[in-house]
């Protein structure tokens, strides 16, 4: 895989379209939280869809991934499909976790994807875990691990930042720094607001990087996962960025002001890549219309398929509490 | 604005409004109290209990805090030692075991460990319990389970009135005492008696007096106990239930009467059954009313299982009604 | 030199080395497993048990590990996750507090969670028990108090056999499974018996048969009552001795029966008493076999305090012979 | 109290004798130890001396300590009476801690002596607190927390750091980096070994000073605890130090050699300091005889002290479990 993306139309579209499908994904859910088909927490990426767009591309099928609860966007751009994924907010058993993870629990073995994880800071352990299997078996794949700014706070971060750089594990770090946890301005939660700046206490290579653009998202995503197969050890982004809507659906957003949500939608990366798209004579109307239509018709059927699921019979409740097998 | 919102609401109140109003009293009562943990102050509190404290105590009273459990737990143990009276919110206790080592290898044990040279005054509260479909790591009941730690106490509030009035003997106890507010409770509403304006943090109490069986609960079963008893009432089985409410130390005297009169106890217990308290009840009554005993124990508990998102397996994972008045009617010999 | 040592040493060897040899043969049987843990290599293991394992198996295989009990357990986890089968040594269950997160609610639930896609094919080795003076920080026995956690497996080898044989099936176990390894055990010796080759990790198992009076433990209880019960046999009273040795699940069928047989139970149990593993050994037996019991339980079990330092008061805050003995008369009606 | 340390006669005598007073303390527990008059683990602190002994110069009465389990020197430079001390190391009810603590738990209220920790990072969360109630109260006061290099492996260490600046903490943070923990040489433990770069990720000033010097160690401690005082927030010392014997009592230092030992004895607080005193004519041979004979007077009378001491009665086993009042 080269270390650049091309630039071409239909990897223009192909971005575009990750973002949207997430995007529409996500606005469906939260009708369908109000219309309460989906319960307990439900996080929305909304704003934050290049960074999982942009990190996915620079993965292969080999490669692993560690989500947050915030994982509708990973799970997506990772391509697993959506019937599965909309199933388990339903809380069905054809979900992608059964129906027992819901919003945020995505488990997918085919697709590598180690979960999402509702503990902040929780799932970094895990990584350097995986990582460290994929190193020892000497598959080759790098493990994706994402996180909030917020998770830099956590004791498991530091323990996680030092193991990865001094065993030199395959494990891309991508901080979504959305600038808050939760209500938690990230300027009164660290002492040090430049998260990038945190790995050089590893002597991890790190850097900030525009996380509102996908493509800026992918090149640097290319890079790292390149540095890291060439096996110079783990690798650090910071992706600066921002979630338009309240942290989940109990949320006043009584901690930032309407001025500066509006400043950061200016920055919207769907609607501002579909412009340069356009501008660049990349994306017609028709082309347009065609992505929409594909993206409404995924959602529906995955809708669709999530009303048709059937529910786990209450006897299963114990089953996989402790497993008979390790499942190959 | 602060009497005028306690004109406007009354004595009736909500267990979350409760719990507010406990906080902004500690902070009043004592200079040295302030509160600290994760989003209680600009965000307001995850579960809103602690909105509008910010504005009426400031920054430095109501501290927000970043991610960082086991140093801000610790920080609160380090504050108490050094004179001061810490309320840590931690923000649910399926969080709490971050801090475990903070709890119970300084908090727990400096007392005792220094010969008595230190104390900890220090309230931890934490949310617990199941129902709202949070999944399996936002469900935890852990209460019951920190109830093993010597050194500590541990509270659980289950009506508004003791969300109102367990803070202030907590506060004003010279040792570490942990709260657990269930997440279900906060929305119960209630009308708290303008006669009781403290309540005792070293005793069970009666909830509902019967003579044909015991329920011993806590917490968000004990609305389910109440209901249940209701129902046995109607069939002709008076249960008494007692809301244990302090699972560290047990009210051993509260419980012990109780059984010893009905002869009969169903513990409800929404932690998992294997070392829940119910266990340890279990275990204290074997020992010491054994013959008091005129059948054997159920127990109504969590099922062993990490809690599922989908409704209704929660559902069938948590103690519910039907299940308590089942095992009540069952030492009565009734099917 | 590995034959040779075998052969040097027979089958007689202690605990420690038993821990050591299962190591060994964990590690040579299967290429997935490996080591990791704080001074597992250079230091050749905090109480000696992984000596000379570094030179034998290389570093990767026996992984050093800095001080971050949460991120190697963790990875540990994560490794098992993706096709390992790791050990992972926590030096002293007293550190584990700080790994508690990664152990419950990523190793007992991701199972559980996933819908069954991932398992945890995970050992956590940890040493535990008081008895050398360490004091309060490092005297913890937690292995009672881990038993409450659904998706867990708890074993406590109190035998060098045990010591020996229950590493192997426990890395087969698709499950993530505790060994307690007690501090006061790793010097017992032992002759192996030649025709064992492998213990099984679901069941108690009866150590001395008697009709009498069943007497629970494991760990480094087992001894104490063994001795106890030739204390007893001295007084014409026939304890039955059960080593638990696996705390979760319980094999329910061997306690009961023992039970059932001297309709007469003490548990020792090394434990903070309320909320141990007794408790819920307590509380099963109230539930389960009530009609069968003729006298109340005894449990003998550690003090509720923090372990101090000073022996004799360490010595009182331990469950001890005589105490034992006493309970186990108490129930035959003798003073 | 002012910035620089005055090197009279006097002074560099005193520093001196407080680094012979906790060796020869020490010297005598390993003996005691071997009588099995002291049980359970000690750790000693020979070859470190000079860092507590530099740093409890710049403290006042009104400053407060934090330990480890290595904590004999940070008591006795403390100003702990001996005895006390070597009581608990008995066991002796009239020991600083009861008897309760042992070696590893010294504690004293009347010093604001925090306690020796056993748990590795555990005191770095006390330490913020005590700062945090100090600086709440305005008391001026200033909490000195040591630990080894190895607790900055672990998650506290990180979340601690942060807090301590975020928040401004007065907290002077002291890292005896003696290269090892247990036998884990540092640099297989940490990505980046120069720790007190590790400060930087929270914008903290830092430096790393000759732990073999109790002039030097004196010298920035005052200038770290001037800076804190001020109220420009924690200061973090690196103190490289090596500590000569083995871990605690039970440990083959496999992971060592003896040369690197005897390198680093060659460099060892007492005997240095002694010559130049000595050069510098301010240590007479009468000057050291008498300081010889002090402080073994001091330590046999310790000895004595806890020889008649006697045993917390069994049936206060479980008082101060839960506490009846809180001391004032
Ligand atoms: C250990 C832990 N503490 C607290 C929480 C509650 N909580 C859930 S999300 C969140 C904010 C996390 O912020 P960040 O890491 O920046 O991620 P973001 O939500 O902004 O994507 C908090 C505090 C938690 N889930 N886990
Ligand atoms: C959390 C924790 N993990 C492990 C241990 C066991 N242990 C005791 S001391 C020690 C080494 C600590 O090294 P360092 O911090 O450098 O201090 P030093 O002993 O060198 O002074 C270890 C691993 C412990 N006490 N606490
Ligand atoms: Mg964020
Ligand atoms: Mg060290």
């Amino acid at each position: 895989m080269s270390e650049k993306p091309h630039l071409d139309r239909a990897h223009g579209q192909h971005l575009f379209k990750e973002m949207l499908r997430i995007r529409r994904f996500e606005a469906r859910c939260a009708e369908l939280y109000q219309a309460q088909k989906i319960r307990g927490f439900l996080h929305l990426y909304d704003g934050e869809e290049a960074v999982a767009v942009g990190i996915m591309q620079a993965l292969e099928e080999r490669d692993a991934v560690v989500a947050t609860y915030r994982d509708h966007g990973h799970a997506i751009a990772r391509g697993i499909a959506m019937g599965p994924l909309m199933a388990e907010m339903y809380g069905m058993l054809e979900g992608c976790s059964r129906g027992r993870g819901g919003s945020m629990h995505f488990f997918d073995r085919s697709k590598r994807f180690y979960g999402g994880n509702a503990i902040v800071g929780g799932g970094l352990p895990l990584a350097i875990g995986v990582a460290l299997a994929d190193k020892d078996l000497r598959s080759g794949a790098v493990t994706a691990c994402f996180f909030g700014e917020g998770a830099a706070g956590e004791g498991e971060f530091h323990e996680c930042m030092n193991l990865a750089e001094l065993w030199q594990l395959p494990v891309l770090f991508v901080c979504e720094n959305n600038l808050y946890a939760m209500g938690m301005p990230l300027e009164y939660a660290e002492a040090e607001t430049d998260i990038y700046r945190k790995a050089s206490a590893y002597r991890m290579p790190a850097e900030a990087i525009d996380g509102m653009a996908p493509i800026a998202v992918e090149a640097a995503a290319r890079r790292a996962v390149e540095s890291i197969r060439t096996g110079n050890g783990p690798y650090f982004l910071e992706c600066r960025t921002y979630r338009f809507r309240a942290h989940s659906m109990f949320d006043a957003q009584l901690y930032r002001t309407k001025e500066e949500v509006a400043l950061w939608k200016a920055r919207d990366p769907l609607s501002r890549m579909q412009a340069w798209l356009q501008e660049s004579h990349m994306l017609s109307s028709d082309d347009l219309a065609r992505i929409d239509g594909e993206v409404e018709a995924e959602i529906d059927e995955a809708v669709a398929f999530a009303e048709a699921g059937t529910w786990e019979p209450v006897e299963d409740l114990e089953r996989f509490v402790l497993m008979d097998e390790v499942p190959e | 604005m602060r009497a005028a919102e306690q004109l406007a609401q009354g004595l009736r109140m909500t267990y979350r409004e409760a719990c507010r109003q406990a906080i902004r009293e500690a902070l009043n009562d004592d200079p040295r109290a302030f509160l600290m943990g994760e989003d209680v102050g600009l965000y307001g509190g995850c579960y809103a209990v602690t909105k509008g404290l910010l504005e009426e105590f400031g920054p430095e009273r109501i501290r927000d805090t970043p991610l960082a459990e086991s140093a801000f737990v610790g920080a609160g143990i380090g504050a108490a030692l050094a004179g001061m009276r810490p309320i840590v919110e931690i923000m649910t206790c399926n969080f709490s075991l971050l801090a475990l080592d903070q709890i119970m290898n300084n908090a727990a044990t400096i007392p005792h460990m220094s010969g008595g040279q230190f104390a900890v005054p220090l309230v931890i509260r934490m949310a617990t319990g199941a129902g709202r479909q949070l999944a399996a790591q936002h469900s935890h009941s852990l209460e019951g389970w920190y109830a093993h730690i010597p050194g500590l106490k541990v509270l659980a509030p289950g009506t508004v009135e003791d969300a109102r009035y367990m803070l202030k003997p907590a506060l004003a106890d010279p040792n570490p005492v942990l709260i657990f507010e269930h997440i279900v409770l906060y929305n119960a509403e209630d009308e708290l008696d303008p006669a009781v304006t403290s309540v005792d943090i070293s005793s069970a109490k009666v909830r509902r007096e019967g003579r044909d069986v015991t329920i011993l609960t806590y917490g968000n079963s004990l609305p389910k106990s109440l209901e249940a008893a209701e129902t046995l009432a109607g069939e002709g089985i008076e249960a008494e239930v007692v809301d244990l409410r302090v699972l560290r130390p047990l009210d051993d005297a509260t419980i012990f009467d109780s059984v010893t009169r009905t002869r009969r106890c169903v513990i409800v217990d929404e932690g998992w059954k294997s070392g829940s308290i119910s266990a340890e009840i279990g275990a204290r009554l074997v020992e010491e009313r054994f013959f008091e005993l005129d059948a054997p124990l159920r127990r109504v508990c969590s099922r062993e299982v990490p809690i599922p998102y989908a409704g209704h397996l929660e559902e069938a994972a948590l103690p519910q009604l039907p299940q308590i008045v089942e095992a009540a009617r069952s030492l009565m010999g009734r099917k």
